[in-house]
């Protein structure tokens, strides 16, 4: 089993990542992205739901 | 067997039940989750074939199991409601259609951004992109159907219905896009089977597995809560 | 079964329609290619099939709303006859009238293309099979739209196609290369059929809840 | 022939009417009274079993023969009335068509297709079912609208003779009123 160590040593290495960084950031950004409007949407339903309750 | 489920599904207690744990599920999920991605980021080796770009798989696995998870789950309630009308289930149907249907969105893009270094363009009718993609169509058409009713009753029978069809179509579905993809061109670098993974990159996958299923987990019992108490005011 | 054939036939445009609709795709086709270019026959296949897709959509659009709205349904309840009856009947006259002439002629001008030039019968059949799995799944789609506009049956139904496209795909590749067409032919028969029944018997389920 | 248990009906939130609890016997008439959206048309619809009610139960004794008549009218406009009239009842009826047409003074040319038949004339053509098979209970949700004094007494009297029949018959009607024998009013809800 290989060893689960940090693999990158500079801030610069890690974001460019053999040049497949864009994609693989991209992905993790969005998805973060996507998982936080979500869940920011519902508890805003959720607020003004209960106001007017 | 149904009055033993009644007790435990009564809104009022589900409801409080969900306010209840609410708080440490969203925060274990979101532990384990980021605990999952960050080893798998950065501390995971290097595949020797993709080279980096293979680190999408700690995000395209869990969404595309869950995506199909998800499916199978609201097949269960909308059994549930039609055999033994439980009262609850349309509510659960539809939170977990909302989920579903962000969480195979976000499964075609993982899908799509990482065929880009690995095939070259964002589209390869591969078996598995295609059948999610469908799949992502039958969630949008549930919940088109489901608010376009004014009867609630009606909307959520017809709802039911559909995921109960629905879910005997997925098998079929992937069988027969995998049979058809495979007389094209052989299944290339097929993006979801577990091949002969390394341990030291299995475990960041389960890691990361679990940690997104627990954090879908607690965007249901939120999603839950919302629908239960819109369907309760009007 | 006769008197649903004999309601169908009175109204020409429910049935003559889809008809004339499918033989204008098929012969406005070619115009976009230039006539003699190569691959006027694999084009061919892939605008039949759409062509197919879309009758059956045009066909079951409205195909019991009528009965649906004129109360005739509500009646047949209260009288304690069977809706999987009355479904099953209504669809099974739409596929003699308008099914299986869809299939010939699909058959005619896939010989004038040169898509199909062997066992002609299988090729018939064959179509006729992917007609009914169709049409039974775009009942069950204008099933529950009733009376909400076809479009929110379609997009919940289209799905449920995708593998009847992919089978007809391998059962048109069989018949010009010739090899295993028969089960294939088989195959679509067995589809159809277990389709057929399936379908019909949701249809009935989804108008009795709409009628409530 | 046919009962109900503390029978309740609610659409989206407002109860239309709860707890009634009746039963038919062979050969009396219920008459159903009620304002406007009393649910009148709501309780026929699930006596005959067309609609669930929300609470309660309606119970058949034996295989029942039983017929609901509404406010919509199930006649094929593109059919003639003679193809209607036999869509309807079947080809074998008691009485065919011409029969039919002169007891119910139903004159209209044979090849006229019903779409350009009156809503009165279209409504004779859907009570005939009535005079064509024997049934065991009838549900008529305002059989008398539209229709000429003369008709109106010649339902009446195939009404009383099924009754004699012994069959069971649900009415409801805002202006000709049948003496029945048992009166249900929805909007104070009470039976009597």
């Amino acid at each position: 089993m290989e060893k689960i160590i940090l693999q990158f040593h500079t801030l610069e290495e890690a974001l460019l990542m053999g040049d497949h960084g864009i994609y693989v950031w991209s992905t993790y950004i969005i998805t973060g992205l996507v998982f936080s409007i979500f869940s920011i949407t519902f508890s805003w339903k959720l607020r003004n739901l209960k106001e007017d309750e | 067997m149904k009055n033993l489920l009644l007790p435990l599904i009564s809104v009022k207690e589900y409801l409080n039940l969900n306010k209840m744990i609410y708080p440490y599920v969203l925060f274990l999920g979101i532990f384990f989750m980021l605990l999952g991605w960050i080893v798998g980021l950065l501390f995971a080796p290097i595949d020797a074939v993709q080279g980096h770009s293979y680190r999408i798989i700690y995000l395209h696995v869990p969404m595309a199991i869950y995506s199909q998870l998800i499916y199978w789950f609201m097949a269960i309630w909308s059994f549930s409601f039609l055999i033994w009308k439980i009262k609850i289930a349309p509510s659960m149907i539809l939170s977990a259609a909302y989920i579903g249907c962000m969480v195979t969105f976000l499964a075609l893009l993982s899908g799509s951004v990482w065929g880009i270094p690995t095939w070259g363009t964002w589209w390869q009718w591969d078996a598995r992109i295609t059948s999610t993609f469908i799949l992502f169509i039958m969630y949008l058409a549930l919940l088109t159907v489901n608010n376009s009713f004014q009867n609630t009753n009606t909307a959520d029978q017809i709802t039911a219905w559909i995921a109960l069809v629905g879910v005997i179509n997925i098998p079929i579905i992937k069988k027969s896009v995998d049979w058809w993809s495979t007389l094209h061109q052989p299944a290339s670098i097929s993006l979801t089977t577990e091949s002969s993974i390394d341990l030291s990159m299995l475990i960041p996958l389960l890691i990361s597995i679990i940690g997104v299923g627990i954090f879908l987990f607690s965007l249901g019992l939120k999603v839950s809560r919302w629908v239960i108490y819109r369907r309760e005011s009007d | 079964m006769i008197t649903e054939l004999f309601k169908l036939f009175q109204r020409t445009r429910d049935w003559l329609g889809p008809i004339l609709i499918f033989t204008m795709i098929m012969i406005a086709f070619p115009l976009s290619l230039n006539i003699y270019s190569a691959d006027l026959i694999s084009s061919f296949e892939s605008v039949l099939v759409i062509s197919l897709l879309m009758i059956a959509f045009i066909s079951c659009d409205g195909i019991f709303n009528e009965d649906f709205l004129d109360g005739s349904f509500e009646m047949l309840i209260s009288e304690g006859g069977s809706l999987f009856q009355a479904v099953f009947e209504k669809l099974c006259a739409s596929f003699v009238l308008i099914s299986f002439p869809i299939a010939l002629a699909g058959l005619l001008f896939s010989i004038a293309n040169g898509a199909i030039n062997q066992n002609y019968m299988i090729a018939l059949l064959g179509i006729f099979f992917v007609n009914i799995i169709l049409n039974s799944i775009f009942a069950f789609g204008s099933a529950i739209s009733l009376n909400k506009g076809a479009i929110l049956g379609v997009i919940s139904v289209l799905p449920f196609s995708m593998p009847a496209i992919i089978l007809f795909g391998r059962f048109l590749d069989s018949i010009s290369s010739n090899i295993s067409s028969i089960n294939l032919l088989q195959l679509l028969g067995g589809t159809s059929i277990i389709t057929f029944l399936i379908f019909s018997w949701l249809c009935s389920r989804i108008i009795k809840l709409h009628i409530e | 022939m046919i009962s109900a248990h503390n029978l309740s009906y609610k659409i989206n939130k407002n109860t239309l009417f709860s707890g009634l609890n009746f039963d038919c016997k062979s050969g009396n008439i219920f008459q159903i009274l009620g304002s406007n959206g009393s649910g009148k048309t709501s309780l026929l619809k699930i006596l005959s079993g067309i609609t669930n009610p929300t609470k309660g139960m309606v119970t058949l004794k034996g295989s029942i023969r039983k017929l609901y008549l509404g406010h919509k009218i199930p006649i094929k406009d593109y059919l003639t009335s003679e193809q209607n009239y036999y869509l309807l009842n079947g080809k074998d009826t008691l009485k065919d068509y011409d029969a039919y047409c002169d007891l119910i003074n139903l004159n209209v040319p044979k090849s006229m297709l019903s779409a350009n038949l009156s809503f009165g004339q279209k409504k004779k053509l859907i009570l005939s079912k009535i005079f064509n098979q024997s049934y065991d209970i009838l549900f008529l949700d305002e059989p008398f609208v539209g229709l000429d004094a003369e008709t109106v007494m010649i339902i009446k009297k195939q009404i009383l003779e099924m009754k004699k029949k012994g069959a069971g018959i649900f009415l409801t009607s805002h202006q000709e009123t049948l003496e029945g024998d048992v009166l249900i009013d929805l909007d104070k809800g009470e039976i009597s």
